[in-house]
């Protein structure tokens, strides 16, 4: 289990062959990558994320663990940036690794899920036309209802 | 007690400050949050609406009823936006 | 949308960064990569996987161009082996891309669940006791409901 | 008419070939498979069981009630174990 919540950024090419050479016992590894998008309407000129140093940490640390027991995962990895973000640029890397398919891809799906609204990030866009916060949504809230 | 308050976000922006130290005798953190918005205008403004406040007592998600006795850092944010 | 099927081995590393570097618009990054797994008990020596030449691309390629289509995709790349594949070896490559994260989960998911059960391939399993062909799981085909 | 039949996994093992040329004048797969089983002990023990046998007209997936009539190839298989 490795976690890293780090400003500079992580190349996510060589982290599937650091999980995928692990354990014998390996049948299935997903990936998550979450990249800054840009609005063609409104393109946006960077992104700033701040966070909770320290809190940030413990939460996560407790949602792997969490992920880990329930779906008896064999490993799993979460990178996630702080700092300036520009267009394309990585923000954040989930993989998971078990024995069969369904249990790595469940896990990662709940993880990122749980990483979206309950790890202490908060993202603002600046755009040409301004800057803003941006705000959580609905739908976020609705989808940790899945894992109950 | 004095305790560490920390502001994120646009309440961070509003508020002026990421964080400080508050001498409180509050129990709850709405207690809390009563005294805050006695420190002027721009805490009043930011603490306006609670609906959507999120709050952490020692890194701990808690809500505005939870007890703050003996913590020492208490968090006010908006609903987090990472992954 | 990149189709393999392929005899020699691939490399999972920089199929992601590829897929990365496509399209301002992508936000999201699934990938699956499922491996020769190896039991303790019963440790495998060699799988071999059988296919059916020409119809497998067809098949795999009408598959991908259903989750392009349904969750409105910016990419998908399936890579398959056949041949002779020892513990360790990956055996299949899935990555799918979108702007958001649920439609790239989904489509990933989507796509493993068809591979396993309506692409024509076939797995022996050879072990110190001999050797077995792999036999299709009831759970595979039950999962496949899941998308109708 | 003659058509190319594929064995693939057990049943191509069973047959012991992977592909042959059958003239045929099956309207249907299971007439085929009538007329397979007739050829020796090895399709018949290949077919006796055909619950959970797959077959393939010119590669697209059918069933056993399929027509196969101006078809060039037809595939038998166990169900898929890809993935």
């Amino acid at each position: 289990m490795k976690l890293s919540v780090q400003e500079e950024p992580f190349f996510p090419d060589g982290k599937i062959g650091h999980f995928s050479n692990q354990n014998q016992e390996t049948g299935a590894i997903v990936t998550f990558l979450g990249k800054v998008r840009s609005d063609l309407e409104n393109p946006l000129e960077y992104m700033l994320i701040e966070h909770y140093p320290g809190m940030t940490e413990k939460v996560i640390e407790k949602i792997m663990a969490e992920a880990v027991k329930r779906w008896n995962l064999i490993d799993c990895l979460v990178i996630h940036r702080y700092g300036k973000l520009t267009p394309g640029e990585d923000i954040v890397l989930v993989a998971t690794s078990s024995k069969h398919r369904r249990e790595a891809f469940e896990a990662a799906d709940y993880l990122m899920d749980f990483l979206k609204s309950r790890a202490p990030f908060w993202k603002k866009e600046v755009t040409q036309s301004g800057e803003s916060w941006v705000e959580s949504k609905e739908i976020d809230e609705v989808a940790l209802d899945r894992w109950k | 007690m004095t305790v560490r308050v920390l502001y994120f976000s646009w309440l961070r922006e509003r508020i002026g400050v990421p964080s400080e130290s508050i001498e409180t005798e509050a129990v709850r953190v709405n207690d809390l949050l009563d005294e805050l918005r006695k420190k002027g205008e721009r805490y009043k403004l930011a603490f306006t609406q609670t609906s959507s406040l999120c709050v952490a007592i020692d890194q701990e998600l808690g809500d505005m009823d939870s007890d703050i006795t003996g913590a020492e850092e208490i968090a006010f944010f908006p609903p987090m936006t990472g992954g």
